[in-house]
Order: structure tokens, then C-alpha cells, then sequence
């Protein structure tokens, strides 16, 4: 195996709508991205494509579609995909190319365009239900969240303010990020609670916005990473895991195939105590109460803790472990696959010392990024740390 | 592993309809929009120029595919509403696989001036006769009525 | 676009916003496209039984020996042991909710006054945690909870067609647990 | 020590062009299961990692992949899904074990194409939204069921209707491809007749095959043109089926008892999806052949290689796909077929499973088709259209209309 070395990144403004086509965005987040690793075209060996479902742009075999963008003419180039959770199993894909010895350089390009799907990407995400037994029901997507929500904080006698905590301080951080929909320096957790109730107890401030967007990420071998950067960030563990479509036949408090995902990732990067060892970490935020469900399913802290260490500041980006110092999903937008953006990219800038206003003090050695995807289903991780 | 039991019985219901309708709203991008705009108000088409490589791509982009660097406002030329008829079809099926009312000719035409081409719809008397290399032009909508979609290309005729 | 420059990465963000009445006003160039997609798809044996027993104004879960697991909704093999399942159930219609919510939105994300309850019962005689999604219905936004007993309220037989929607809602059955 | 890949197990379903009986479900599971019982395997215990090919709108989900681990085994286990052919999944499970994170991995891949009631009109979703869709015909959706309501504050922004009524068969491109290949190499419709004579009569041997047709030249010649100069009988019609592999390292197979069939190169390889920009010349299968060959080591295709099932999805897809993977000169592909080089008995044995022609078009599993022939004729399991004395094989597929993508993989007996 070879180890494998990220060097660089990229990704677009984050915005309801953009004028771009999903191709020019994926071009513009690739510039980026070799404008940082100091490369062109001509050194690229292998591209993964990132993007979720082909209804949100209106585009059937949307990966194809993609290619021209995404600097894949000519080059082996394809596309995973596992819904929500592609945003960091994009670069997970893009790891194991270089970890196999069959690219040395591999290009991750991620795009989501969901404001193409008229007049709501709503429209698509009634497609995404079983289409025997829940969509004669016409279900919206929230219900989805707002039964899991609901069951998390009941058998954990968590209240909403709490949660809410998780909004206030990611739209506050993603202040300092200039691809950012919905910063907010001075949003409070009354807002948040006064904000219109969509489907209880999801108000409307709990929930990232639909977004369109763009995000790239280069890994290389460690073979030539020295022709390209004097910085060492390599990835030390990847992991995935995926739970039984029937998720009517599980109790949905704690989301088991995140903790399955994060030992995988932690047992190759040879990390025991993960809230210690982590410097931060950036977990799925689409909803404000998944930020804390996924800390306890990546086992950063105990069950129905995590909207305690919230409240009490822990995950603050000065505090013991800043959580989503980027400003998540629920500050930066939530355009599904592009999220790799506030994740991978995020986490690699953190540790590279180049995140500006967003960095996160005392020398970060080692930081995470999770997706999770389907039906509340699938997580993806992977971690990144300094190495020499 | 394996089944037990399986389906015996034919007329118990075995299928469930559904569907994956939605509607689709494509901005045409920042070399898109540049092209319908001037198509609204013009007869030519545009297309850019690649300096590196030196091609002129059609339909216009905002980067070059190959070289991967992106074309400046000043590597757009004015480009005539007409070229070459690579290849061509007679398609006589429509999407459902059902005949079509009346055959379509489909083209791939080179435009003129680019190292790129078009997809259209061409237009001629004899159905029968072989198109490859003959001369088309673009037959375009009023320009009252144009609303900056390839729609406005209403169809190719033969010069 | 805006190249506005950042201390740190991403030094800059590309991108051009685009206003939801640019789009009204044709601001931009753009194209539509109606896609006509279409599906049949079939059913298999495990949910032409289930919606069959539906219409008959039953539930069938089906039990895999191996895992000793009554499988609701039912299917021909067990997802944990990858085993065959084998013996049709037939639950009663009763059970708890497992969880709930109170949604103002319409499926197309539009707001409505009168808020749907929906959640996921917990069905009687299938393992915890195993049951479906439905409505409920007959009790208030205030009264619903979670671990409150239900009951299956069928549409009348002549108008059940073999689907989920064969029973109408859950209602209060009396009692919590 | 470098690892070695290999195939220790494939199962399949039956091939049919419906399968009522059958939900997706029901269908990927007895593929799986039945490469699960030839590996002699438990997938809960022994396979570390599972990969399904799909694309969303082939299957009718948002998100297919939700609707994947249970049958495959998958439940609390990595898997994803790769939108891609079914060698795409191959290459990444090839790569998973080559990290050394992962000793087995199982690819699965389908084609339920018989759910799919509007197949050309989501054909026609592939295209390029902006320059090329429109030109198929109208952007209305003719008046069926279930299109979206419109909130009051953003009323419906079509543009771009016209008085047409029909979209055209996204077919129509395989029609200027053809011409593109015909024009180009001095190739006849009478050769590509002589690939649906040799593929259909080599489906006979083949118990899976759905699409098995005694005829000859002179009928295939009569049949009707839809996309001149395709005819009816040069397209592969769709069929249901699902196959599974079960990959492994050497040693999980020495260990199992299994004479393991080497996976020993892959390639994949895209142009550009701009139809009027790209070649047409399948420089796709080119280059990931390129790549494929310089993985298993070969320098000499025309030696090394026994067999070959590569992409047929339509006749001349076959011609074309030989000459860019350096079997042929362009052009004398057509000879080839013509002078019976390429039948089983021939010196080059090409679809000896009838190929697409002759089983069917199964979508995104095209390619483990292709490479499920190939492994069936190294174990030598092949029976009636058993190639005596094969030790190489190469299986290639092409993404389909309207794409520019192919894979290719290279198959090794130990």
C-alpha cells in the first residue's frame, strides 16, 4: 500500500442558485484546486467523480455529463456515488487510486447543482423513499429527519435549545468562510427556536439550505509528493459502512454504521482515543441535530452527550473539540456531494495552517471529516494528519 | 441461501407504477449566456478560441477541454450561422420507440469557421439523398420571437 | 463573478448568484426540460403478499428461523443471516409509535395549516423497532407521543386496492406503555 | 510481495427480456447468492466489501444505493455504489484489495430494465441540457401524469416550445456513428450484417442468452432501417439480468481451494461528452485498452490474447471496438467477420456468449457479461462454445449512448 499525500483544494461560492453550469463549476473549484498543488492537467493520472442523485441537476448519467469540467477528458475518470455520503467518499475513492499503486496523482472533483430541479430540489427527494411502501404516503424529505430527531432526543431527554446551539455556533463560524450562504455573526439560539416549525421539531434554522456548488481535492503519492509541496498532510484512515434499507426495522437513536465507519477509519490510523487524539473534526451537519449524532456515533464523546458539549463550548472552534470549524452545512450550504468542500477540503486547509479567519488554534495534527447519505444509512470518513 | 418459496401464481399483482417527474431549469452558464444573448440579437453564432491550442471550440465554453485553461472576453469570435454536414440520420423512431409521424433528419454540422459542430435538425425535399458535405444554414426564429434557447435554431436547410 | 480576494484558502469565491426573479424576469439565458420517466416495477412475491393481505385487511410479516425474527414489511430472504425466510405471519394490527413528527409542510415543501402527524409504528408481534411509516390520526399535535399504543384504522374494504394507504391512519388505542 | 487479484466466484440470474416474478431486490440477491455458493463463501463473515454499479434513473430512485446492501450482503458493511459499467466496479474492487485494507470484495451489477416504462426518454436526459436536448424536440412533457405543482411565487419558467410534437429516439447517435465508422473505413453494412448472423447464432450455445436467431445475411440486410444506416436487427434489444464477482487476493483463493482466474489489468477511459467535439472514432476503448494492457504486463495483444467479448451493443460497435483495441487495422475488422476469424472456431474467438446481440443490451451490466463469458471460457466451463486452450481474455464495454466511456478488463487463467 502506499501512502497517500492531499495537495491541494478548491471549491465555488455555495448559493441557491449559481449561473454557472455544473461543468463550469466543476472547472472553476479544479482550478482552484491546481492552482494550489502548482499543477496542470498534463500531471493528473485519474479523476474521481463526486456527485449525488442525477435528479437534482436534471441529468442522466450526470457523471458523464460532468467530465469535461472536471478535467476527465482523455483520463480515466469515473463516478461513486452513495447519496448524501459521496461528499467525503469521493476523496475515500480518490484515496484508494493512489493507494494502490495505480495513479500517482489522482484529481476528486465533487458538484451538486440542485437549484436545476423546479420548482424545489423537494421534487427529487420524493424519489428518493421506497416507492411501494412510503411514497404512496407522499412524504416530504423532512419527516425523515424530524422521526429521527424526534427519537434521539426522547430517548436521551435532550431539549431543543441544546440542539439549537449546534446552528448558532456553525452559522456563526462559517462568518469567516467566503463561499458561504447563511454565515451569521450575530444569530442566537432564540432565533433559532422563533424560526417557522417545518415539521416538529425541525424549525427552519435547523435545516442547511439547498445550494449549488462545487469542491476539488488532489491526492498524491508519497512517492512524489515532494515534487509538489514541502507540506506533508497525509490521509491515515478511511472508512465506510452502510445500514439495512428497511429503516422502519431499526431503533434510530444512535446511527450504529457511523460507529462502524469511524472504527475502520480509526483502527487503520491507529487512533484509540478519538476526542483526545482528534484535533477537530468536521461531522455531517445538514440538520443541527446530526452534528451531534454523528459525534456519538464517531464516537467523539457518549450517547446523548453531544448536545451537552455544545451548550458548554466545547465544540467551539477555541475549545477542547472544535466541531465544524468551517461552518458546516448549516452555515456554508448543503449543495450533497460538494459538501466535501466543508469537509475534506476543510480539513486539509485546517491542518495545512491555510484556513484564515477559520483556523483552529494550537497546530492541529489530525482532523476528521464524515459524510452520511441514503436513508439515513451510510457514513463515510476518512482522516487526515500531519506526517513527515 | 435461495428462496423457499417464489412467485407461482400470475395474477396476483406483480407491478407497482410510480415515476421520477420533475421539472428541470438549466442556466446555460457563463459561455452559454453569453452566446444566446448575442443570438437573440444576431444572425451569427459565436464561439471561442482556445490560445493555446489554438481550436475553436463550438458551442462556446468557458474553458478549453483539453488544455484546461480558461478563454479570455477576448478569445470570442463572431462565427457565420452555417457549415458542413458531417453525418446525418433519418431517424424514424420518436423516444417511446413508436414511429414517428414523419422522419426527422438528425445532423452533426460542422459550423463554419470552428472546429466544432452542432447537432440539428435538417430540412430537405428529397429524404433519400445523401447529405454527407452538403452546405447547410441555420433557419432561425424572428427575431422578435427569439427567447435565447437552441429552440431559436429553428432547423438547417441545404444552400 | 466575484474575485474578491481572502486571506487563507479558499483565497477567493467563484460563482455568479443568481436571484430566484432573475430567473422570472429571464435575466439569464436558460433552458427547460419536462423529463417523461416512467416506471413499473415488479413487485416480487414478499410485496405482492403484503399489499394482497392489505387489501384483505391484514398484515403479514414473515419469520426467519435462523435469526428467529419476524420480518415486517416482509421479504424472501433476512438481510442479517442472507438466509432464506420462510413462515407468512399475520400481525395484528396494533402497535406503538416509535417515533413521530408534526409536519406543516405538503410533500412539495409548501406550508399547510392543518399539520400531518406521521411517524413510525412499532408493530405487535414483530421484534422492537420493526414496523413501517404511516399517519396518525384521531389524537392532537398535543397528544401524540411517543410509546402510545395504536390502532390500525382500515379504509372500507371496498375502496382497498392493495396498498399502504389501505389502512387510512393509526389511531389511539388506549393506554401507553 | 505486490498482491494478486483474482475472480473465485460469479453467479447470475436468467436473462430474460421481462421478470415479473422478480423484484430488484429478489434479483440482485440470487446473483449474489449464487457467486456467494461458487466461492464458497458466507458474504457475512468473508467479504469485506461490496460494490454495485448503477445509475439512478436506469432503476427509478433518487438515490439508488440506499436500495442495494440488503440483497448483496452488504447490511453494516462498506459498500457503495459506482455509476458506472460493471468493469468500473471490477477496477475498484481491484484497487480496494490492492490497498490492503480488504481481502475479498464482491462487485454486483444489473440490468432491470423491464421496470422502465419510458427508456429513450431517459436516454435523452443524458444529453447536454443547454445545446443539445432541445434539439430532440419539444421541452414539454406531453401531458402525462406527475409532473410538479407550482407555488404561487414562482410560477412555471418554461421557454423554448415549439409546434413539434415527438422527441426522437436517442438512438438517432448510434445512426451518425455508424455512418462516422462506415464513411471512415470503407466498412459495409453487409460486414456489420455478418456480426448479428455470427452473434446471434453463437447465443444458441449459450443457455442465458435471450435473443438466440438463426438468419442470415440477406435478412439482416432486408430488416428495416430506424436510424439510417442502422436496421432493426444491428441493436441489441434490453434484457433483465443480474451478475455478481467475488474478487479476492491469491492466497484467499489458494486458501479456498479455487483455481483462481487473474484479473490482471483494467482500464477505463472517457472523451469528451460534447458530441460534436468528440472523434467518434471509440478512442475511449483505445486508451483503456492502453491502460489495461500496460497493467497485466502485455505488449502484444494480437498474441497474447485468446478471446475477446467486447461491447456489440450495436453491430458495428463490434467492428469498430476491435480495430481501437489493436486487434485489427481500420477497416479490416469487417474482413475478419466476413472470412469467420472471429467465430468460436475461428483464430480470434469474439462474443462467444453471442454478446449483446445475442443475450441482450443488460445496461451497466454489459461489461460483467462481457467478463463472465470470458471467466466461464478460462475455467473451461463453457461447454458447446467452449474456445479450447484459452489462457487470455479481454472484456470491454462501452457506457452506452450518449457517452464517450468505456472499460476494458484483462482476464488471466493461473
Amino acid at each position: 500500500m502506499k501512502e497517500v499525500a492531499v495537495i491541494g483544494a478548491g471549491m465555488t461560492l455555495f448559493r441557491r442558485h449559481l449561473k454557472e453550469t455544473g461543468k463550469e463549476l466543476s472547472y472553476l473549484a479544479t482550478k482552484m484546486a491546481l492552482e494550489e498543488a502548482g499543477i496542470e492537467k498534463k500531471d493528473i493520472d485519474m479523476v474521481v467523480m463526486g456527485t449525488a442523485p442525477d435528479a437534482f441537476d436534471g441529468t442522466h448519467m450526470k457523471g458523464e455529463y460532468l467530465l469535461d469540467g472536471a478535467a476527465g477528458v482523455g483520463l480515466p475518470y469515473c463516478r461513486v456515488f452513495n447519496g448524501g455520503g459521496t461528499g467525503v467518499f469521493a476523496p475515500i475513492a480518490g484515496w484508494w487510486h493512489v493507494a494502490s499503486g495505480v495513479a500517482d496523482v489522482c484529481l476528486v472533483v465533487a458538484e451538486e447543482k440542485m437549484g436545476n430541479c423546479y420548482p424545489h430540489p423537494q421534487t427529487a427527494f420524493q424519489h428518493i423513499w421506497d416507492p411501494i411502501l412510503d411514497r404512496p404516503l407522499t412524504p416530504n424529505l423532512v419527516w425523515l429527519f424530524a422521526m429521527e430527531m424526534n427519537r434521539y432526543m426522547t430517548v436521551h431527554g435532550i431539549k431543543e435549545e441544546d440542539i439549537a446551539e449546534v446552528a448558532v455556533k456553525n452559522k456563526r463560524n462559517a462568518v469567516g468562510h467566503p463561499c458561504a450562504q447563511l454565515a451569521d455573526p450575530n444569530i442566537t439560539v432564540e432565533d433559532v427556536m422563533n424560526s417557522e416549525m417545518m415539521a416538529w421539531p425541525v424549525k427552519r434554522l435547523d435545516i442547511s439550505p439547498p445550494s449549488d456548488g462545487a469542491a476539488a481535492l488532489i491526492f498524491c503519492s508519497k512517492d512524489v509528493v515532494h515534487k509538489y509541496t514541502d507540506d506533508r498532510i497525509f490521509v491515515k484512515g478511511v472508512g465506510w459502512n452502510i445500514d439495512s434499507t428497511m429503516w422502519t426495522n431499526r431503533d434510530l437513536y444512535f446511527p450504529d454504521y457511523v460507529a462502524n465507519a469511524a472504527k475502520m477509519a480509526y483502527k487503520k490510523a491507529g487512533i484509540t482515543n478519538p476526542p483526545k487524539e482528534l484535533s477537530f473534526a468536521e461531522p455531517y451537519d445538514p440538520f443541527d441535530y446530526k452534528e451531534c449524532h454523528h459525534m456519538e456515533g464517531l464516537l467523539l464523546c457518549e450517547k446523548g452527550e453531544a448536545p451537552t458539549l455544545a451548550r458548554e463550548g466545547v465544540t467551539q472552534r477555541d475549545g477542547d473539540l472544535p466541531i465544524c470549524p468551517s461552518g458546516g452545512l448549516l452555515g456554508v450550504g448543503n449543495p450533497i456531494a460538494a459538501t466535501m468542500g466543508q469537509k475534506m477540503c476543510e480539513v486539509y486547509w485546517q491542518l495545512a495552517g491555510k484556513a484564515g479567519k477559520r483556523q483552529v488554534p494550537n497546530d492541529p495534527q489530525m482532523g476528521l471529516g464524515q459524510a452520511w447519505g441514503d436513508i439515513m444509512q451510510m457514513a463515510t470518513v476518512m482522516i487526515l494528519g500531519r506526517g513527515s | 441461501m435461495g428462496f423457499i418459496e417464489k412467485q407461482t401464481d400470475p395474477t396476483t399483482p406483480m407491478h407497482w407504477r410510480g415515476n421520477m417527474q420533475a421539472d428541470y431549469f438549466y442556466p446555460a452558464g457563463i459561455a452559454g449566456d453569453k452566446f444566446f444573448q448575442h443570438l437573440k440579437q444576431n444572425d451569427t453564432f459565436l464561439a471561442t478560441k482556445c490560445s493555446k491550442c489554438n481550436k475553436v471550440l463550438f458551442p462556446p465554453r468557458l474553458y478549453c477541454e483539453d488544455c484546461y485553461i480558461e478563454i479570455s472576453d477576448d478569445n470570442w469570435i463572431e462565427v457565420p450561422a452555417s457549415g458542413t454536414i458531417r453525418l446525418f440520420t433519418i431517424v424514424k423512431l420518436n423516444a417511446h420507440g413508436e414511429k414517428m409521424k414523419k422522419p426527422k433528419i438528425m445532423a452533426l454540422i460542422d459550423v463554419e469557421n470552428t472546429d466544432g459542430s452542432t447537432l440539428g435538425v435538417v430540412k430537405t425535399q428529397d429524404i433519400n439523398s445523401n447529405l454527407q458535405g452538403a452546405k447547410v444554414k441555420a433557419i432561425l426564429r424572428p427575431k422578435d420571437k427569439r427567447e435565447g434557447t437552441m429552440k431559436d435554431i429553428l432547423h438547417f436547410e441545404l444552400i | 463573478m466575484s474575485n474578491e480576494k481572502y486571506e487563507g484558502m479558499p483565497p477567493y469565491a467563484p460563482g455568479t448568484h443568481v436571484r430566484e426573479s432573475d430567473i422570472q424576469n429571464k435575466k439569464l439565458a436558460y433552458a427547460w426540460w419536462e423529463p417523461e420517466i416512467q416506471y413499473s416495477w415488479s413487485l416480487g412475491h414478499a410485496m405482492s403478499k403484503f399489499l394482497m393481505g392489505l387489501k384483505a385487511g391484514k398484515i403479514f410479516g414473515i419469520h426467519c428461523k435462523r435469526c428467529d425474527r419476524i420480518l415486517v414489511p416482509p421479504r424472501m430472504f433476512c438481510e442479517h443471516c442472507f438466509g432464506p425466510t420462510e413462515e407468512w405471519v399475520e400481525l395484528p394490527d396494533t402497535g406503538i409509535i416509535e417515533t413521530f413528527s408534526i409536519s406543516y409542510l405538503d410533500p412539495d415543501a409548501r406550508r399547510i395549516e392543518d399539520p400531518i402527524l406521521v411517524g413510525v409504528v412499532d408493530l405487535d408481534g414483530a421484534p422492537p423497532h420493526h414496523g413501517f411509516m404511516h399517519y396518525f390520526g384521531e389524537m392532537s399535535k398535543d397528544e401524540i407521543k411517543i410509546g402510545m399504543k395504536v390502532k390500525a384504522v382500515w379504509k372500507p374494504e371496498n375502496e382497498r386496492t392493495g396498498s399502504i394507504t389501505d389502512i387510512k391512519y393509526f389511531k389511539p388505542a388506549g393506554g401507553a406503555d | 510481495m505486490t498482491r494478486k487479484v483474482c475472480v473465485i466466484g460469479i453467479g447470475h440470474t436468467d436473462f430474460n427480456s421481462i421478470t415479473p416474478d422478480m423484484q430488484w431486490k429478489d434479483f440482485m440477491y440470487e446473483a449474489c447468492n449464487k457467486a456467494y455458493v461458487d466461492a464458497g463463501v458466507d458474504p457475512r463473515k468473508d467479504v469485506n466489501s461490496f460494490i454495485t454499479c448503477a445509475e439512478d434513473y436506469w432503476e427509478g430512485f433518487s438515490i439508488f444505493d440506499e436500495f442495494v446492501p440488503d440483497q448483496i450482503g452488504a447490511v453494516l458493511r462498506p459498500c457503495c455504489t459506482v455509476c458506472g459499467d460493471g468493469i468500473y466496479g471490477l477496477g475498484t474492487a481491484y484497487m480496494q484489495i490492492m490497498t490492503e485494507m480488504f481481502d475479498m470484495v464482491a462487485v454486483e451489477a444489473h440490468s432491470k430494465a423491464s421496470d422502465l416504462l419510458t427508456y429513450g426518454d431517459v436516454m435523452l436526459h443524458a444529453f447536454d441540457p443547454i445545446f443539445e436536448k432541445p434539439v430532440s424536440g419539444p421541452v414539454e412533457r406531453p401531458n402525462y401524469g406527475g409532473s410538479p405543482s407550482y407555488p404561487a411565487e414562482s410560477p412555471k419558467p418554461l421557454i423554448g416550445s415549439s409546434d413539434e410534437e415527438e422527441r426522437v429516439h436517442p438512438y438517432f447517435v448510434a445512426g451518425l456513428e455508424m455512418q462516422n465508422y462506415l464513411t471512415k473505413t470503407k466498412t459495409s453494412e453487409e460486414q456489420c450484417a455478418a456480426v448479428v448472423v455470427k452473434n446471434k447464432k453463437n447465443a444458441f450455445w449459450n443457455p442465458y442468452a435471450d435473443y438466440e436467431l438463426k438468419i442470415t445475411i440477406e435478412d439482416v440486410m432486408k430488416s428495416e432501417y430506424l436510424f439510417k444506416p442502422v436496421k432493426k436487427l444491428d441493436i441489441s434489444p434490453n434484457v433483465d439480468g443480474a451478475i455478481c464477482f467475488v474478487l479476492a487476493t491469491e492466497e484467499k483463493a489458494k486458501e479456498l481451494g479455487i483455481e483462481p482466474i487473474y484479473l490482471s489489468g483494467f482500464g477505463w477511459n472517457s472523451e469528451t461528452p460534447w458530441l460534436g467535439t468528440r472523434g467518434l472514432d471509440a478512442d475511449y476503448a483505445k486508451k483503456s485498452a492502453q491502460m489495461a494492457y500496460k497493467m497485466a504486463g502485455i505488449t502484444d495483444p494480437k498474441k497474447e490474447i485468446n478471446i475477446l467479448e467486447i461491447d456489440d451493443r450495436f453491430s458495428f460497435k463490434e467492428l469498430q471496438h476491435l480495430e481501437a483495441l489493436g486487434f485489427a487495422d481500420p477497416g479490416e475488422a469487417g474482413k475478419m467477420v466476413e472470412e469467420g476469424t472471429l467465430d468460436i472456431k475461428g483464430s480470434l474467438p469474439t462474443n462467444m456468449s453471442g454478446g449483446s446481440l445475442g443475450v441482450g443490451n443488460c445496461l451497466e451490466a454489459t461489461g460483467l457479461q462481457k467478463s463472465l463469458e470470458i471467466v466461464t471460457q478460462l475455467r473451461g466451463h463453457a461447454a458447446k462454445r467452449q474456445v479450447p486452450n484459452a489462457e487470455v481474455g479481454l472484456a470491454q464495454a462501452w457506457r452506452g449512448i450518449p457517452s464517450g466511456s468505456g472499460a476494458v478488463a484483462i482476464f488471466r487463467r493461473g
